[in-house]
């Protein structure tokens, strides 16, 4: 066991990767030389060789389509997308491209890219810097979503995403990076758990509450909290935001009756609509009212000394508790 | 505004390199020639029989077409010069990134014929097995597979070998920001991968003098990269095109650009009608350059193309042309559950999940009167 | 009233807009001499010029990030994008230019653009040309959604669209082309149902079926086939995506207490996933059954020879409608 | 795979326009010349003051960034050449689209600090009506503001106006491919458009011999447009550079872009290290080329500069960075409720809903002990 950051343990998880298979290689901006803006590559180009640790031009469309292009020829490319924001530019290649190419090709090409992404806000950053751009991808069929909330998992599911024959969008909490951690480094990759599984965080019997990312950090605060007060929350880690593993939660659902789903994305057609769908369709007998989604607002993200309104915190989680429990909260008496 | 719609400016102050001229006369190239010093009459024929071939299947997928055999198909006529020149060029190693048009080369690659029109035909997204061929799939998206040339060519670069990657792409698609990438990153990686153009003039219904004002192999010095402008009509210039920039590409020369000129003599798509948009003195300019008349005049004059051997080319493609439509009528449609089939490598519950809901859905039609029917015909 | 095609609709649309505002001017690829792929635009550019409308360059990122330039300078642009799969190279402009100017700028810069995009299958065509995109921009706050049905709506709302301040995707059912219908061509604007509303298309009392774009036709034929049987659907044709006029389906839901949402993009995170968590939120308590949704599957869309299988058609409704009843249907005895 | 690293190399091929020396030597430039016939003294003096004013906006924006007044600033040590003479050679009709680095160019368009620095301090996303200023919003997605540029010059051209649209662009936006499709647009529909890049020799940590392995400015003749490649760190030459790209731009020219070689001498922004990536002998050669040195010993071997003269720019500089400091530590706080404002134009009931329901939420917290606090605390 060793303690280390979050961005230490994807650095460890890469350095990992990159010994176990020589096909893996590293490509974005300013990953080499600089170690990438968070270091989170740091030292990897001085101990593999700008071959496999690239510096890349400028553009996100090329990042991604070289590294289609890369994977056709055998290559496990691990690209790197410097900000949440960065990544549009890179839309259609992974859209048209990275999430069709198996299906279009009958399963004879795959694309095992590893696309890592910093995510999220609450960083005091300007513009473009704080986006949660998870649900364009989770819709978007071919891809798997995935999202690590402590450095354990960072590593473990870094490793998982690299040895997947699929194409893995990695959404790292850029807000958790430097919260530190235990990490098993040496346990074997099977021994883990599944890199689709959800887990429950913390256990707890009146309401169950979904969090990814950095926001399962304020989710088990907000357990915590609740507990003072006598409520028991159960904490589930998404992990996996595509495809979501419902076990967990649907059994969870059906222990407490109640569902908050909570994330920094707007609300319209963010993780938690999906939730909320699916479990309501998978467990309606069992729900004693209307899941319910404590998000970001249907903003542009908001400059940064407003962040704090925009992103779920701690007690608005509890608003949304409230709410799932019918005590008197934010709504109450709101008309439709 | 202005809106330039005119030939490039400045064509003439670009080379245009050729071998043999519209009227099927040899001419001599200094930068070309040594490619094709070992061209004999059986390389000559077999040019000229692969055009051939390629035209011949063109015809026959647009007769199929309109049979309502295939959903659509893209025309090469008039491109069979730049499509077999280039082709031949390449190495079976080599990997060849095409976009839709390039159905002839998918051909001479080795592709068969239900593959290839399983696609137009609409029973599957791609007919062949990329590493069987060495090509990719055909790719829709305009200039995106420029990109994943350049990768893979980053790739051989990486491994050390003397293999390339070539990228098939139109004079339209070069105005799409990903082919610049591409430039830029084959450029900074001195990748071993050949751009090539077909400027058939014509992007649907779109002159090529709206997206470049200027010859377009003009762009790629500005990258550190060498671009070349060729007779696209002219199968013995490409072929030498194609080998300098594959020499290049095969010794550390890194990217290369060839600009092959040429033209679109059909429409766009069969959904396309050309007449809205262009007249008919193009087309017969265009007519008099003709790719395959020029080769079968170069040859008569040669001496080298007897009665015999232009009658065994006819006769083989036809027997290409018949195959390619017993091919195509019976590829089978495809299963109803194979639509969830290969979108993921692994395990996906979700899907899963979607398929078993669907088989149950189908069995429910099963013993109904007219069971199926109804799925098969409420969509359209 | 005149009689005429959705694509003569439109062009009527265009047509309309262009008189009445001179900074009205339309970009795209083919719009021009050809009158664009689907004819849509046909005339125009011999009516109006090649300066307002203007054929441009294949690059769908300069033809949205032009336009915003254009929207600068005043104009109001309206973009054509060839076919829906064509969308994506340009998901960066409308994602981080156009959806957010406005709120950048406080209000001082306004992006009056109108985006049409052809979209949907069922019309035999390869890959990339059948997509259903329109969630991606559901979730893209500072966007407008919109998607009319029918020849009427098609010709007021693609004004509006111009009409409107806000940047608009406004979605075409190119399958729905060809179909014929009444429009009144001189009514004032003002007269019209807003672009934002939903409106009942058809009235029912044991279910509510919400649909749009293309599926509103064969949502209304599932009615029929369902009135046979003795099923009453009301069928809510949605109109606006984004933002959802929740009212007309609230009260129905109420009526009802069963709601069914179709749409051919697929299930995870398509617009079913909204309107099933914000009724479920905002009417819990009237809902006997859970939301059904029946979509597209989740998967890139298939070769057109698969393609029925992919869309929801009225039987797969029939069976979508057969579970909110309660009835024996697909899912019946399907363990989660 | 050889990644090059090194300098743009044919760099010596493409003329370097300069018209003072790094000495302080006024040198002669046929193409640039005619363009700074009417300079005088005092145009002299107020470029060189407004060098020293930009310069010391700078270093207090950085102090104001290392005491927590700041979120974050991007300097633009030695960059204040390229940032005063090109907005020198603009009217104030004519359009500005900057990026994050050109703050020294809104201050000299009349940008008020609250403004600048808001966005900085993470005030606001904007700190200016960019009608008032004919200025658009800092743009944060590298390349992007150049598509709008092109755009905005297009809607010049059919108005058919005599003014034109300039958009700042750096060395490592070049690679993007929106770049690339501004100029295929720029060049198609004749826009009156400049594309002012600085080449600062940096992309954050990446050397601009990463973007590409020839000088930038020999991108632009690909296009059809005329490319120029000047002496950032010659206010006189870029002044003279710009208004050569202005008068083409305003006649019926069309598009130019200008390549100004400068150098970015402080870190990417105040989060970068630069020692990371780079070392002291190049910034030392580029400190020899300081364009506010350069300036003040021409004006000095001129004549021109007098101790007085000095004085009053550098207690002008003072003042500026005085109301810079206080402008800025005074910026009040936005309220809360201003996260819902300004998103859309028109209505929006799903929006009006969240702010109701957070206006109530809010609301829940008055009147009791601590209330607010929790909320402003919680987030991060
Ligand atoms: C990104 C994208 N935009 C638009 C289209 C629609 N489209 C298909 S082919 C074509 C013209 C392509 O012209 P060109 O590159 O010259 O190739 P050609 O068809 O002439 O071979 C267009 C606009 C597309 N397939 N992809
Ligand atoms: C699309 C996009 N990708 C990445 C970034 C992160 N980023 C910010 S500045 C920068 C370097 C820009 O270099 P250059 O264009 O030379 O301008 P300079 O900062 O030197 O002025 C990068 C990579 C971004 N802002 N936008
Ligand atoms: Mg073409
Ligand atoms: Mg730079």
């Amino acid at each position: 066991m060793s303690t280390m950051s979050l961005t230490q343990a994807i650095n460890a998880g890469l350095r990992q990767a990159m010994e176990d298979d020589p096909k893996v290689v590293l490509m974005g901006e300013d990953i080499g030389t600089l170690g990438g803006v968070f270091r989170v590559t740091d030292g990897l180009m001085k101990d593999f060789g700008s071959h496999r640790v690239i510096d890349t031009p400028l553009a996100e469309s090329a990042i991604i389509g070289t590294a289609v292009g890369l994977a056709y020829r055998g290559f496990r490319p691990v690209c790197e997308i410097q900000f949440d924001g960065f990544i549009y530019p890179g839309f259609d290649q992974i859209v048209s491209q990275v999430a069709k190419l198996h299906a279009r090709t009958h399963g004879k090409v795959r694309m095992p890219l590893t696309i890592r992404v910093p995510f999220g806000g609450g960083i005091g950053s300007p513009e473009h810097h704080s986006e949660s751009p998870e649900a364009y991808f989770v819709h978007t069929s071919g891809l798997r979503v995935i999202s690590p909330s402590n450095p354990q998992d960072a590593y473990t599911m870094l490793r998982q995403a690299v040895a997947s024959d699929d194409p893995v969008l990695y959404f790292e909490p850029k807000r958790r990076y430097h919260a530190k951690g235990e990490v098993e480094l040496n346990a074997p990759l099977a021994a883990a758990p599944r890199m689709g599984a959800a887990l429950v965080a913390a256990p707890g019997t009146d309401v169950t509450l979904v969090a990814y990312g950095a926001l399962v950090r304020t989710a088990l605060d907000a357990a915590t909290a609740a507990a003072a007060e006598g409520v028991s929350i159960e904490v589930i880690d998404l992990r996996s935001l595509s495809p979501v593993d419902y076990a967990p939660i649907m059994e969870s659902v059906r222990r407490t009756g109640r569902l908050v789903v909570t994330h920094e994305a707007g609300k319209t057609l963010g993780m938690g609509a999906e939730l909320a769908a699916t479990i309501t369709e998978r467990c309606f007998n069992y729900l004693e009212s209307a899941p319910v989604r404590v998000t970001g607002f249907d903003i542009p993200y908001p400059p940064s000394k407003l962040e704090k309104h925009h992103l779920p915190d701690l007690d608005r989680m509890l608003d949304g508790v409230d709410r799932a429990l019918g005590r008197p909260n934010s709504q109450t008496g709101m008309e439709d | 505004m202005t809106q330039t719609r005119h030939e490039p400016t400045g064509q003439a102050a670009m080379k245009m390199h050729q071998l043999i001229t519209a009227d099927g006369t040899r001419v001599h190239d200094e930068l070309l020639d040594p490619f094709v010093q070992d061209v004999d009459r059986d390389t000559l024929i077999s040019l000229y029989g692969d055009m051939v071939a390629v035209r011949r299947i063109d015809v026959e997928a647009t007769a199929l077409q309109r049979q309502g055999q295939l959903a659509l198909w893209p025309p090469m006529l008039g491109q069979e010069a730049s499509q077999v020149g280039s082709i031949h060029a390449m190495d079976q190693a080599d990997f060849i990134f095409p976009t839709y048009r390039e159905n002839g080369v998918a051909f001479l690659r080795g592709a068969k014929f239900p593959g290839i029109m399983g696609t137009w035909r609409g029973n599957m997204n791609t007919g062949w097995d990329p590493y069987e061929l060495n090509m990719a799939t055909p790719q829709i998206i305009i200039g995106s597979q420029t990109l994943h040339a350049t990768g893979y060519a980053m790739g051989i670069a990486m491994e050390g070998k003397e293999t390339l990657a070539m990228a098939y792409l139109g004079d339209g698609a070069t105005s799409q920001g990903d082919v610049h990438e591409s430039m830029v990153f084959a450029a900074s990686f001195q990748a071993p991968v050949i751009f090539f153009c077909q400027n058939n003039h014509w992007a649907i219904s779109e002159p090529v003098g709206l997206q470049s004002a200027v010859p377009i192999a003009g762009r790629a010095p500005g990258y550190g990269i060498p671009g070349l402008q060729v007779d696209g009509n002219d199968v013995l210039a490409v072929l030498a095109a194609v080998r300098w920039a594959a020499q290049r590409a095969r010794t550390g020369g890194g990217p290369s650009f060839i600009e092959a000129v040429t033209y679109r003599m059909g429409p766009h798509t069969t959904a396309d009608d050309p007449t809205r948009y262009r007249g008919v003195t193009e087309l017969e300019e265009w007519a008099a350059k003709d790719p395959l008349a020029r080769m079968r005049t170069h040859l008569v004059n040669a001496g080298m193309l007897d009665g015999e051997t232009e009658a065994g080319i006819s006769a083989a493609a036809d027997a290409v042309a018949a195959e390619l439509r017993d091919a195509c009528i019976n590829i089978p449609d495809p299963e109803p559950m194979t639509v969830f089939d290969d979108i993921y490598a692994e395990d996906h519950p979700v899907l899963d999940r979607e398929r078993e809901q669907y088989r149950r859905y189908l069995a429910s039609f099963e013993g109904q009167p007219g069971a199926g029917q109804q799925v098969q015909g409420s969509a359209s």
